[in-house]
């Protein structure tokens, strides 16, 4: 008797247990949770707070940051233009490919190109929210929200690996750039 | 004392509990057989041995486990 | 107890005798590959005092060829440049010189001004495993040093390095000790030829002026200079990227006006210098070649001329031989790369010359 | 400040040094500050909680110990005036007395515990529940600072309440003695949980030098960064790997994660521990052993026997008992024994009381469900291992295999196997995830591909492994020469040349194979990151 509550208890719990999936959240955090240190627990507390990516889609192609290159070139064709910085040393190779209207920037590592930037070089297309070149910071606000930071007049939307920078010159957004977070070359 | 034995055997017939002194100490009686014996000896004897009397030295042989049922229960 | 003392002394004597070892074996050479890596060290081999020391990053160690200018004007001169050199990097290195010598000119390439907080491990590593241990060592490790960084990691550079065991190879034995000579008086020579197609458009910044901290070490390089009567000229390298902005270029000018310091930008010298970025770089105008450095040399060096009277030292037998030795490892290595160059289209092995 | 860091060097370097010199009356003051010292370094916000549990915990015990001693005396006055009913009843006064102080203390500190550990936990069910109802009002997190070690120095805390509750400790004579067993900078983060009675033997000191003593402590320390920093942190680079990418690595992958997350758990946990008593040593204090070669264990039972010992002793002594032998529960077994005959009568107790210890202990380690999983999960085996006694019996009876060899390898593989599967709630910390993985350990058909070189590109290289191996067969040396005696003892015995020869390897091989440093760093980020 008591026993059979006792397993439909347990199955409760574990159904409730079914519904949480997103404690891995932030990629961020690289310490570990183990069965010893009990209280490192501090880490997964359970984020819900819904932090976005920003990526952008051009030509029914998803680039995210951090996204392999490779499959987007297969897609996208030869770039209108091609430059690869050579970084000092030689700290592996920083491509930038031009497609009409935006200009992606990628970094190398393991011999992989990711993506590491965005910039956009007219008004042609605008952001997936809907942002254009020479739009105001209302167009800017209306869609993404308050949660911005202003360095000079610079407003940068953070996401967790990527972030998003608007430039606005006499009221007028002269510079809109998809940045990878953690990238670790720096080079420009 | 005997019927203690007999509870005793109840649980592990292949143990001379007569002459054990280790029971504890090796691992004869486990954790669990303590508590079917502490329920056993309340319903046979109606003591109640209290957590804090679950010791090595309180069970790790079957006088001094009768040592501790005779001193609960006076 | 007496007997545990010795035993324990033994034993430590023994422990930093094979942890000494290990760290000479694992440090990284730079002899091949990243050969940049060696560049601030190479300086400790020089016997003769030099006239002009040019301190910066690949736009001077790669832009300006000392031999040229020893052969057209009798200057002599070094380069104490590495990857990325960041301000405060040159700034230490240029205290530390000081110390073996006074130059008459220090030439320093304001690139650097661009970056305010320190970058990328890997790069300060280059600069600072090199530098000689020093006090001017340890302040440009902490003023170079990124969060996640420990100063006893550059002082026993062997916890930094202790994993390499797994990707040694026949260099890290051949050069544990001492290693072959790569460079010209600080100058990293390439033949090789890439012309420029397309610069990628200037990007626009949000904020043009320089950081306090890059203002701060150019305050203390030029103070520096003046203290030890020495001239502070300022360049900039005639390269197409990375982008120079000309908001920077102002701040420069404003900069050499207030201290009444000379400042050249050679982006706007290109065509009098006769550099062609067909055939003068080596990376598509990041970076000159050979040709573009030594025609750079030639250029900077009627400058210099006219601006200072730096001593010509061709007559002096004692100079003379040892940059005719210089010249003629010079040549050697030139003549190689280009014969690899015909050979495989391309550079093979940085500096295998039989010296 | 982590064992593994520079500044915790540096920090017992001088420590060491300043104990040795100062008067020996002053040496536990001395650990004291530098415990508070290292405790504040992590977060002077810290401070606060462990104030308030060591001061709440310091008097109400001193009251019970008055209680106790007025109990004693009074009995001995009155022995001959007092008739049993007298004394029963004097008994039971004394004892709502204390009750009083005893409860509150209890819920203080369990409530601090509770509420900077759960709080959280509880809201985030609160929502899901509501969402499950379609309600969409959404309670936002608190920010609540969780007290590094909070769990460990709680725990330690209530045994020593407990203890003096049940007369069988005087507790301490001062505050601040107290406050030194309470944040005993070796074991505030992952223990050992002490008991009072057994570190405050030698916690006070006066401690003179011993070179003997001293050197065993440094070679345990050094020994536990050997297993940390050459074996655990290099293979977490593949676990890494392996657990951030559940859908890439199923089946014949999660086998690999199973086994390599147990030695690296084994490893980094164990490594600690031997640092902390290795510390205790060198300062003369001894700190109780927490584990017995747990992966030598033949069954379950016996693995937490084995395994952190403290905490199951803990959880033993302080739950498992009084819970099981409390009236309420003899009652019930009573009442079950006359509804079901005496088979579930006496199970009951047991069983009831193991799930409820299991789910408690799982809770410990961590507020979230993946940890209550795996908690219950750990009480369902041993509950299930219970129930198949009488089978083990027969099968022995039948086939004479008890002493052979080869079944105490397949009792400890076995057991092994069972307790790395159960931790894969822990590695996924994600129960329905979980599940699905270990489904798939026994449906994939890819176990081929573990040796086409995909294990290379976990982020270990070839020389990784074998340095991994390497390591792991000298553990393994060790405890097989545990079983008989002392390795330090045996070592001892050797010739010193030998020693020293054989202490200047692992400080080598520890320097050179360590997985620290910048090196390994970026390698760690870049496996992370992608």
């Amino acid at each position: 008797m008591k026993k059979i509550k006792l397993m439909v208890f347990l199955l409760m719990l574990f159904m409730i247990g079914c519904s949480n999936e997103q404690q891995e959240t932030t990629i961020k955090d690289t310490t570990e949770i183990t069965l010893e240190t009990a209280d490192s627990q501090e880490v997964i507390t359970h984020d819900n707070s819904v932090v976005k990516e920003f990526t952008l889609t051009f030509r029914d192609v998803q680039l995210t940051m951090h996204g392999n290159m490779l499959p987007i070139l297969e897609v996208l064709g030869e770039p209108d233009f091609y430059f690869e910085a050579e970084s000092c040393a030689f700290q592996g190779l920083d491509k930038t490919f031009t497609y009409g209207g935006i200009e992606i920037h990628t970094y190398e590592s393991h011999g992989k190109d990711y993506i590491s930037s965005i910039l956009f070089l007219d008004d042609t297309l605008e952001t997936n929210e809907g942002v254009v070149l020479f739009g105001s910071l209302d167009d800017i606000v209306k869609v993404y929200g308050e949660t911005y930071t202003e360095d000079f007049s610079l407003y940068t939307f953070e996401g967790i690996n990527s972030k998003i920078n608007f430039l606005i010159e006499n009221d007028e957004i002269t510079s809109i750039e998809y940045v990878a977070l953690y990238v670790e070359d720096q080079q420009e | 004392m005997n019927d203690l034995i007999e509870i005793l055997e109840e649980l592990h017939a292949d143990v001379d509990f007569k002459n054990c002194v280790t029971l504890i100490d090796h691992n004869i009686l486990d954790s669990f057989d303590i508590i079917t014996l502490v329920a056993d000896i309340n319903s046979e004897f109606d003591v109640t041995i209290p957590a804090e009397e679950i010791i090595p030295e309180n069970f790790n042989s079957a006088k001094a486990l009768y040592a501790l049922v005779e001193r609960l229960m006076e | 107890m007496k007997k545990k003392i010795i035993l324990l002394s033994i034993s430590a004597i023994l422990l930093f005798g094979a942890l000494f070892l290990l760290e000479k074996l694992l440090m990284p050479k730079h002899v091949s590959g990243i050969v940049e890596g060696s560049l601030i060290e190479s300086y400790y081999n020089e016997k003769l005092k030099h006239d002009i020391l040019f301190v910066g990053d690949c736009e001077v160690y790669e832009n300006f060829s000392p031999v040229t200018l020893w052969e057209n004007y009798g200057y002599t001169s070094f380069i104490r440049g590495s990857a990325q050199q960041l301000i405060w990097q040159s700034y230490y290195l240029l205290e530390e010189t000081f110390e073996y010598e006074k130059p008459d000119v220090v030439v320093f390439n304001v690139l650097a001004m661009k970056y305010d907080t320190p970058q990328k491990e890997a790069y300060n590593r280059m600069t600072l495993d090199g530098m000689a241990f020093s006090k001017s060592k340890l302040e440009a490790i902490n003023a170079s040093m990124l969060p996640e960084e420990h100063m006893i990691d550059y002082i026993f550079p062997f916890l930094r390095y202790h994993s390499r065991w797994s990707s040694l190879t026949k260099d890290d034995f051949q050069y544990m000790f001492s290693k072959k000579p790569l460079f010209h008086n600080g100058y990293y020579m390439r033949v090789d030829v890439k012309p420029v197609e397309y610069i990628p458009k200037k990007k626009k910044l949000s904020n043009y002026e320089f950081g306090e901290f890059s203002y701060k070490y150019l305050e203390m390089m030029t103070n520096l200079c003046k203290e030890n009567g020495v001239e502070l000229v300022l360049i900039k390298s005639p390269t197409l990227y990375p982008v120079w902005y000309d908001e920077w270029d102002q701040q420069m000018i404003d900069y050499a006006k207030d201290h009444n310091l000379m400042y050249f930008n050679f982006i706007d010298h290109i065509e009098e210098a006769g550099i062609d970025f067909n055939t003068d770089t080596y990376d598509a105008g990041l970076h000159l070649n050979i040709t573009g450095a030594e025609k750079m040399s030639l250029y900077f060096g009627e400058i210099l001329k006219e601006q200072f009277d730096i001593i010509d030292r061709r007559n002096d037998p004692v100079y003379a031989e040892a940059w005719i030795e210089k010249s003629t490892f010079y040549y050697k290595m030139r003549d190689q790369q280009y014969h690899e160059l015909e050979t495989y289209g391309e550079i093979m092995m940085y500096g295998e010359v039989v010296k | 400040m982590l064992f593994t860091s520079y500044s915790f060097i540096v920090f017992i370097a001088v420590l060491f040094v300043l104990y040795y010199i100062i008067p020996k009356k002053y040496q536990w003051i001395l650990l004291l500050v530098a415990s508070y010292f290292f405790y504040g370094l992590m977060s002077i916000k810290y401070l606060g909680y462990i104030l308030v549990t060591t001061v709440t915990t310091f008097y109400a015990g001193r009251q019970l110990k008055r209680q106790n001693l007025y109990q004693k005396d009074y009995l001995k006055e009155h022995k001959a005036d007092m008739s049993r009913e007298d004394k029963k009843a004097f008994k039971e006064q004394i004892k709502k007395d204390k009750k009083i102080y005893f409860l509150a203390c209890i819920l203080v500190n369990f409530g601090i515990l509770a509420f900077t550990k759960y709080t959280n936990f509880v809201i985030y069910n609160v929502n899901h529940i509501s969402e499950m109802f379609g309600n969409d009002i959404v309670l936002s997190f608190w920010n609540i600072a969780l007290p590094m070690g909070i769990s460990f120095y709680t725990f330690k805390s209530m045994s020593y309440l407990i203890d003096i509750h049940r007369d069988k400790s005087q507790g301490a004579n001062s505050l601040f003695k107290f406050a030194l067993f309470v944040s005993f900078f070796p074991q505030i983060i992952q223990g050992p949980i002490s008991r009072f009675e057994h570190l405050s033997k030698t916690l006070y000191g006066p401690h003179t030098f011993d070179y003997d003593r001293v050197a065993f402590g440094l070679q345990r320390i050094l020994w536990g960064f050997f297993k940390k920093l050459v074996i655990a942190d290099r293979l977490l680079i593949a676990v890494n790997t392996l657990k951030n990418s559940p859908e890439q690595y199923s089946g014949g992958f999660v086998l690999v994660l199973m086994l390599m997350y147990s030695f690296e758990l084994y490893a980094d946990f164990t490594g600690g521990i031997d640092i902390a008593i290795g510390i205790g040593q060198v300062f003369g204090v001894t700190i109780e052993e927490n584990f017995n070669r747990p992966y030598f264990a033949k069954n379950i039972t016996d693995f937490w026997r084995r395994w952190h010992i403290t905490m199951g002793a803990w959880f033993r002594d302080y739950v498992f008992y009084p819970l099981s032998v409390s009236k309420r529960m003899l009652k019930l077994s009573k009442w079950a024994r006359k509804n079901f005959g005496d088979a579930i009568g006496r199970r009951l107790p047991v069983y009831i009381s193991t799930l409820i210890v299991w789910f408690t202990t799982g809770i410990w380690h961590g507020a979230s469900w993946n940890f209550i999983a795996w908690g219950l999960a750990n009480g369902i085996v041993i509950i299930i291992s219970l129930e198949l006694k009488p089978y083990y019996k027969w099968f022995h009876s039948k086939f004479n295999v008890a002493d052979k060899r080869v079944f105490h390898a397949f009792q400890i593989i076995r057991t092994v196997l069972l307790v790395s599967s159960i931790r894969l709630f822990d590695v996924y910390k994600n129960v329905p995830l979980t599940f699905k993985m270990l489904g798939s350990m026994f449906t994939a058909q890819n176990y081929s591909s573990l040796f086409n070189g995909s294990l290379l590109e976990l982020g270990l290289a070839m020389y990784d492994y074998v340095i991994v191996f390497g390591g792991l067969g000298v553990l393994l040396i060790v405890s097989l020469i545990q079983r008989k005696s002392n390795v330090r003892l045996q070592l001892a015995s050797k010739p010193v040349h030998i020693r020293h020869a054989a202490f200047l390897m692992l400080i080598l091989s520890l320097l050179v194979f360590g997985a620290y440093g910048a090196g390994y760093d970026a390698s760690q980020f870049i496996y992370n990151q992608f």
